[in-house]
């Protein structure tokens, strides 16, 4: 899976100097766009980062010899991502993407010297002229992974292995809480969090602590396979995470919840050949094609299989909202009245457990 | 049979060329490397050796790399000499980072430039209260200074956690992990416009004369390196090793924190989780291969920069992975130390 | 109840994996050799071992891979330190540093692999047996295997004369050397023997412990395992003990978040360093303890007839 | 004539620099007490580890009961009835007396035989030890002992000891003879190594002597004077020293009620030790190694700073807890056993190596002023005598007599007005012990208080005017020198002297003989 430019392209570089390169020459045959990507995890995680290259490989697929794709992985977010966004921009590429919320600073550094090329950030929420960025609302597939695990938890307890504290993943502990409770009254949520992203080790002690704990069934906002592969190892049920994961825990997956960066990549290469692109942000869910609950394990009951597709369906013609009123939060009080329909901005600011989640939010 | 026979004077002549045979016999597992994997060996090194170094701009960004690897392992090279093995300045790193922050949080738009200074003078005192708590250990209870160290390491990253997703964290963040970014008179000044190099680079450099007027031109850096050669000898002249202790770990720790006070004041600009970059290891290889020599440090964190740098280019230009860094690094330190043998030993060749 | 039975049995096999390598090294340092290299070694092995369960679906194939693995880097180090009279703290960390990247680099098409299905154990009758059952007798064999190590290395080192020569080595090298031991070669074997047990549990970790491969998967495991060591005055029934107090506090805390706790995460996840360090000044306190312990030769060079 | 037990002939050994052995031959006789007699650095040891196998020679061939043998190990050795007792002990201080001879045993013995072994043995020779206790708690004579019975465990043939009494007290000497001459009657030969005439002369019956790594005589020594061994082994008489009269002042140091645990937990803790040096002359310390001289000379140097106040005063200051710098302020000097690793950094130069005690070269602000400690160093280089590749070379490069004339020449030039010395020549060569001693001598001329530790009888009485003796810490009252002799000395090494007191209300100038 590994590209490197090849001889042409090094003719083409220009030199590695912050000044703007020149302005791609109007030619009968254009040159291909050069599209870079910042990973902050190895292509091989199996999870985020896998899923971003993932997205990478359609845009390949979609354009062919009209793009040129290159990445960099284990990017650390760091003083380190400035030089390499730096780098991949005076190395010509006119369509840089980030892929990690740390990554915002840097790259609201980088942009400025660059004024042709333009940035795109993932999870984040600053923009530049040319910087804007893009997510995807992964609740929604916790929600429906959270109907799921409703319907099949035996000792009506489930378990998250959260990562951090940010408003994406208490927004997902939450909606899989609402999910499992909108089949399941009784159910209740224990949380660990592992303060990282990435540790399979720990991700592994997580889940073991979970099961251990009474929960039957995981859900894990971390980027490996480990919390399957435990709750394969300790029969229970998990689902997978980014990308389709039935493979690490054939038993004990009950589906995967997973993101598909490819028609966001393929928007934003579309829109930079075409000249349309402009900064702002977007924010991509099942509608799009950005969000999917795949690969549901067969002893899940048909009825909630079909729930699912009721989700969907709603999902994609906006007739359902995952957060609408009544939600109560963990202190019993009304967070959302009823009938009232949360917006982005409350999404985007989620700092409270809903009810049925155990444990106290950190800070 | 090949055998070591004991040299009646340490050869001063290997003394400078084990360094260079070290870095030609990394440079051929190199080549070997980029051949069995298919990669045309020229561009490799070129990647590596080339590339860092080609242009100001690239030059610029080599020194930001090398800044603090620089600054942490002189202090390193000071405690080394002392015999004693502080392998936790990470941990130092991060305090001296967070003592930073500390103070450079407190900036607004209405402080004047003594927020610098100020912000430097944290760091130090960061990293010298953290390298501190293992003197004492070490001091008080005689506890093993490398564990006690590393562990440190461990709990600072923690300390660190906690500031950012907790009592640190930037209100108006939308709850992520980071402190506010810092006000622009918080900055560290930068040396030349378009490059990220700032005066860390020449607190280095003046780090790098201070080191070596101190250990070769003092009475007290003397007393210093004494109790590292030949304890019995420091004790007999009233050398106290305690002191020596102390001086090792508070200079070191200190550096360590001014390193972290540069990184987060330079080119980081707020706390993230994500300070941690592990150049507080990097540093310990660094001050070996430059023999604890202040001079050889400056050449050595350049050379390992060029392995850092080389190996992100090496990504986006070969198509290689990152981790080749840490092999280059591991080798170069794996031949430097056998290659030095030779300053002590000579080769024979004996039935 | 019985969540604290499971919560012992997690400790246990937590711990485990500690207790394996920090033998391993507590074999080299028993013979005067310190290898900070453990992270190195045991990273290697976990992708060595991982590697060829994959290849040869047999996890006992993987575990001798790890083995010989970590007996090879070992014997690196070994010939560096032992032959070469390097600086053992530098070599050591030089192959820390190469350990991890050779790892990494090594093991980038291993990194989504999967796998065979692996059984789960349980002692029959034993295991059925209220709490106990569910603490004790439901392990890997590993488990066991690590206690038996125990044992093991406990009449090796103690009761036979191959024991004795190994700590007359890591006490006194100048006068085994006098006595006409091969200091070196023994020195060597112990160090090869102790990089196998690290490999060992490097191979346990990537293969049953978190059945998978990323890089950097052993996370400070090595440390920890160095740490033990001392913490447990060079004595193999205190490195298991410590072993399962680590383990015991680093699975607790993830208890503990599970029942709820209010305590910051992050002072959580402190808490295994914190109580090393407070072991390891206990423990330091008294000189004399240490002295009749510790290995006098440990992380000096010695070569003969200088 | 019988087969000889041991037939050497023609070995070389060379090291890098010096030719240990040169063409040495020598044959010991089956029963034969054969002593090898040199001065330090003579390459005795060398030659003794030759035939034991720990060392490869690289000419010359070895024949043992008449046959060639290439014998490779140590194992190899004891296999063939070769036994040695080596001059620095081979012990480990963490087991026991019985696991420490079972190391030294290559018969497939269990640790419960062994043990019992040892009693048998030990009874049969009078070498009293218990075989459970860790060798730690021993002391220096008791090690010995079990260094003996490892040797004797293996039933040699052929025994080497090598300079077996430097550690013993004369009493012990006796003993050992004792078993030496059994061992010899019952056939065995012994390899006896030793540069003390009196006992070579009472012990053996034929001797080699080395000098330089070359065999410069073979002789019987019962047939010999002490001068004309001496004659043979340093190829002359030793310079005679002139000893001038007594003419001592006012104390210098005063040492009283010092009771101090060693910080070493196998250390010796000292006990009530009352001890004074006047201006002008010289106290030895006489004792075997091991009974509390380190710990003392800790204490006076500053080394250890743990004794109680007023235990130690120097010119009437109380020193007791001062550093040694300070102490060296006050015009205490001391000159350390090792040499290399204490009394200098082995990896720095000479020059480098005189900051250790002496700041003549620190400039203001703890600046160094190099020229001036080059030429300091030169200065002492050219006085003393010292062989040396100039102020820069590295203190290791030296040999150990002329590094001892360094160190002890840059304490003397401190021009101190308490010269503390410990072996002053344990392990230097007839010439510049002369040397050595002759400056200590001068000092004491000059009004220097000089207070001399060592474990050489025949030095202490050749330089000291008054004596003391220190066993189990404890120390014994001074003795004038005219009035010991080395009986009563050798009594007091084991501690025997509360009787000895008694009978001499006042030790000071006490005139029985005992
Ligand atoms: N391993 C070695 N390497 C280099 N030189 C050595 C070595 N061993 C001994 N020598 C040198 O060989 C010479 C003879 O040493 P040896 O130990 O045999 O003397 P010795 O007669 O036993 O002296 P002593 O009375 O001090 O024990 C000395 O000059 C010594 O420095
Ligand atoms: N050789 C010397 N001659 C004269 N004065 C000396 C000498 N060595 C040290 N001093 C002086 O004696 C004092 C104490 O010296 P020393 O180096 O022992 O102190 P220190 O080690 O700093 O004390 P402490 O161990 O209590 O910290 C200083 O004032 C120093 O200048
Ligand atoms: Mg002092
Ligand atoms: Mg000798």
């Amino acid at each position: 899976a590994l590209i490197g430019c090849g001889k042409k392209e090094e003719a083409a570089a220009p030199a590695a100097a912050p000044a703007p390169a020149p302005a791609a020459a109007e030619a009968p045959k254009p040159e291909p766009l050069k599209v870079a990507f910042a990973y902050v995890g190895p292509v091989g995680d199996g999870g985020w980062t896998f899923a971003h290259d993932n997205g990478r490989k359609a845009v390949e697929a979609e354009f062919g010899d009209k793009v040129v794709t290159s990445f960099v992985e284990n990017v650390p977010e760091s003083a380190d991502a400035e030089r390499v966004l730096r780098d991949l921009a005076g190395q010509g590429n006119k369509l840089i993407f980030g892929t990690t919320f740390g990554y915002m600073e840097p790259m609201l550094k980088v942009a400025p010297d660059f004024k042709d090329v333009k940035f795109e950030h993932a999870t984040g929420y600053k923009t530049a002229e040319n910087m804007r960025t893009y997510d995807s609302r992964t609740y929604e597939g916790a929600y429906m992974a959270g109907v799921i695990a409703g319907s099949m938890t035996k000792t009506n307890t489930l378990g998250v292995v959260a990562s951090i504290p940010i408003p994406e993943v208490i927004r997902n502990i939450n909606s899989f809480t609402l999910g499992a409770q909108s089949v399941n009254p009784k159910v209740k949520t224990k949380v660990v969090w592992v303060n990282g992203w990435f540790d399979p080790p720990k991700e592994t002690e997580a889940a073991t602590s979970l099961i251990n704990g009474g929960a039957d069934v995981l859900m894990q906002n971390t980027d490996s396979s480990a919390v399957l592969q435990t709750a394969e190892k300790m029969g229970k049920r998990a689902f997978g995470w980014d990308s389709d994961m039935t493979a690490y825990g054939p038993k004990a997956h009950l589906g995967s919840a997973v993101i598909n960066w490819g028609p966001y990549y393929i928007k934003a290469v579309k829109d930079a050949l075409e000249g349309t692109w402009a900064t702002g942000g977007v924010w991509w869910g099942h509608k799009e094609g950005a969000i999917d609950m795949v690969s549901i394990a067969e002893d899940v009951p048909a009825e909630t299989k079909a729930k699912i597709d009721t989700i969907k369906a709603g999902l994609k013609d906006g007739s359902f909202s995952i957060w609408k009123g009544p939600i109560v939060g963990q202190d019993g009080k009304e967070v959302l009245a009823k009938d009232a329909v949360a917006d982005d901005k409350f999404l985007g600011g989620i700092k409270f457990y809903v009810k049925g989640v155990e444990g106290k939010l950190p800070n | 049979m090949l055998r070591l026979e004991v040299r009646p004077q340490p050869s001063a002549r290997w003394g400078y060329a084990s360094p260079l045979l070290a870095l030609a016999i990394t440079v051929v597992i190199g080549v070997i490397l980029f051949v069995a994997l298919g990669k045309d060996p020229v561009r490799g090194l070129q990647v590596f050796f080339w590339e860092p170094v080609k242009s100001t701009y690239a030059l610029s960004e080599l020194m930001v790399k090398a800044t603090p690897l620089m600054i942490i392992a002189l202090g390193l090279a000071v405690c080394f000499r002392s015999n004693v093995w502080n392998i936790g300045a990470e941990g130092q790193y991060l305090i001296g980072a967070i003592f930073a922050a500390g103070v450079a949080l407190t900036a607004d738009k209405t402080t004047g430039g003594w927020i610098v200074p100020a912000i430097i003078v944290a760091g130090v005192v960061g990293g010298m209260l953290w390298a501190g708590i293992t003197a004492l250990l070490r001091d008080r209870f005689n506890a093993n200074e490398i564990l006690v160290s590393l562990m440190l390491v461990y709990v600072a990253i923690q300390v660190l956690n906690y500031l950012v997703y907790g009592p640190w964290k930037d209100p108006m963040g939308y709850n992520f992990p980071q402190t506010k970014t810092f006000e622009s008179v918080t900055q560290i000044p930068k040396l030349m416009q378009g490059s990220r190099v700032n005066v860390g680079l020449l607190l280095a450099l003046a780090g790098v004369a201070a080191v070596w007027v101190f250990l070769f031109r003092t009475y007290s850096g003397f007393a210093q390196q004494v109790g590292g050669l030949a304890p019995a000898a420091a004790r007999y002249a009233g050398f106290s090793s305690r002191k020596a202790l102390w001086i090792a770990l508070l200079t070191s720790g200190g550096m360590a924190g001014m390193a972290g006070a540069l990184e987060v004041a330079g080119p980081i600009g707020q706390l993230t989780p994500y300070v941690p970059a592990g150049y507080g290891f990097a540093a310990i290889i660094v001050a070996f291969v430059g023999r604890l020599h202040p001079v050889g440090i400056v050449f050595s964190a350049i050379l390992m920069s060029m392995f850092y740098i080389g190996g992100e280019l090496a990504q986006s230009r070969l198509g290689l992975p990152k981790s080749i860094t840490g092999v280059f690094q591991g080798l170069l330190l794996f031949a430097l130390l056998a290659c030095d043998t030779l300053i002590a030993y000579r080769v024979v060749w004996k039935k | 109840m019985e969540s604290t039975a499971l919560l012992i049995a997690a400790s246990l096999n937590a711990g485990t994996v500690l207790a394996i390598a920090s033998l391993g090294l507590l074999i080299n340092e028993k013979a005067g050799i310190v290898n900070l290299g453990a992270e190195g070694m045991m990273l290697c092995a976990a992708l060595a071992g991982f590697a060829t369960v994959v290849h040869t679906g047999s996890t006992v194939a993987g575990f001798a891979a790890g083995m010989a693995a970590g007996a090879l880097l070992a014997a690196i180090f070994g010939g560096l330190v032992i032959w070469l009279n390097t600086n053992q703290y530098a070599t050591g960390l030089a192959l820390s540093l190469f350990g991890g990247g050779f790892s990494a680099f090594a093991g980038t098409s291993y990194v989504q692999a999967k796998l065979p299905e692996q059984s789960t154990f349980a002692i029959p009758l034993l295991a059925d047996i209220p709490f106990i059952g569910n603490a004790l007798f439901r392990h890997h064999p590993m488990v066991y295997v690590c206690v038996g190590l125990v044992f093991g290395l406990i009449w090796f080192l103690f009761r036979t004369r191959a024991g004795l020569v190994l700590r007359s080595v890591g006490e006194s090298p100048e006068s085994a050397h006098a006595l006409g031991y091969p200091v070196r070669r023994i020195r060597l074997l112990a160090v090869m023997a102790g990089g196998a047990l690290c490999g060992l549990a490097g191979a346990y970790v990537s293969t049953v412990y978190t059945p998978l491969w990323v890089e950097g998967m052993i996370a400070g495991k090595g440390w920890i395992a160095l740490a033990l060591t001392t913490f447990a005055t060079w004595r193999p029934a205190r490195v298991l003990l410590g072993a399962y107090l680590f383990g015991g506090v680093t699975m607790l805390q993830f208890h503990l978040q599970g029942m709820g706790v209010n305590v910051p995460s992050q002072f959580l996840t402190m808490m295994p360093y914190l109580a090393t360090i407070v072991v390891l000044v206990l423990i330091s306190r008294n000189p004399t303890w240490i002295r009749v312990n510790m290995p006098a030769s440990i992380g000096k060079p010695f070569y003969p007839g200088s | 004539m019988t087969t000889p037990r041991l037939q050497l002939t023609g070995i070389t050994k060379r090291y890098p620099g010096v030719v240990a052995n040169s063409n040495v031959s020598l044959s010991v006789a089956p029963g034969e007490v054969h002593a090898v007699l040199g001065e330090n650095g003579a390459g005795k040891s060398t030659l003794m580890k030759i035939i034991y196998g720990s060392v490869k020679p690289d000419e010359g061939s070895v024949m043992f009961n008449g046959k060639p043998v290439h014998i490779r190990n140590p194992q190899e050795a004891r296999a063939l009835g070769i036994s040695m007792v080596f001059q620095h002990f081979s012990l480990f201080d963490t087991i026991t007396v019985a696991e420490n001879v079972w190391l030294g045993l290559d018969k497939s013995l269990t640790l419960n035989e062994v043990t019992a072994s040892i009693d048998a043995t030990a009874a049969e020779y009078g070498l009293d030890i218990d075989p459970k206790r860790p060798v730690h708690t021993l002391s220096v004579g008791e090690m010995q002992r079990v260094e003996i019975i490892r040797a004797l465990l293996t039933s040699p043939q052929l025994l080497i000891l090598d300079e077996p009494t430097s550690v013993l007290t004369p009493q012990a000497v006796e003993k050992l003879f004792v078993v030496l001459k059994k061992l010899a009657s019952e056939g065995c030969s012994i390899l006896y190594i030793s540069h003390k005439l009196h006992e070579i002369r009472e012990l053996c019956t034929a001797c080699t002597v080395l000098r330089g790594g070359q065999v410069t005589g073979v002789c019987n020594p019962q047939n010999e004077s002490n001068a004309s061994l001496s004659r043979l082994m340093i190829g002359a008489e030793p310079p005679a020293l002139e000893s001038r009269e007594l003419n001592a002042g006012a104390a210098v140091l005063q040492v009283q009620n010092l009771t101090l645990a060693s910080d070493d937990p196998f250390g010796t803790d000292l006990a009530n030790i009352a001890l004074t040096v006047r201006s002008g002359e010289v106290v030895g310390i006489a004792g075997v190694s091991g009974n509390g001289q380190g710990e003392l000379l800790h204490a006076l140097s500053g080394e250890d700073r743990r004794a109680p106040a007023g235990s130690i005063s120097v010119l009437g200051q109380d020193a007791s807890r001062l550093p040694p710098g300070r102490r060296r302020a006050l015009g205490l000097h001391f000159v350390p056993e090792e040499r290399l690793g204490r009394g200098a950094v082995p990896t720095l130069s000479l020059a480098q190596n005189l900051l250790l005690s002496r700041r003549d070269a620190v400039g203001a602000g703890g600046w160094l002023k190099l020229g001036a400690l080059k030429a300091q160093a030169e200065d002492i280089i050219a006085r003393y005598k010292v062989k040396a590749n100039g102020p820069g070379a590295a203190a290791k490069s030296l040999s150990g007599g002329n590094l001892q004339k360094f160190i002890v020449g840059r304490e003397i030039e401190a021009q101190p007005k308490l010269l503390i010395v410990s072996q002053p020549t344990w392990g230097v060569d007839v010439g510049a012990s002369a040397q050595i001693r002759g400056e200590i001598l001068r000092l004491r001329d000059a009004g220097c208080a000089v207070l001399v530790v060592s474990e050489e009888l025949d030095e202490l009485f050749e330089i000291s005017d008054r004596l003391h003796v220190i066993a189990k810490g404890r120390l014994s009252p001074s003795i004038d020198r005219a009035d010991a002799t080395v009986e009563r000395i050798g009594e007091w090494m084991s501690g025997l002297w509360d009787d000895a007191a008694h009978h001499h209300k006042n030790k000071e100038t006490a005139h029985a003989a005992a």
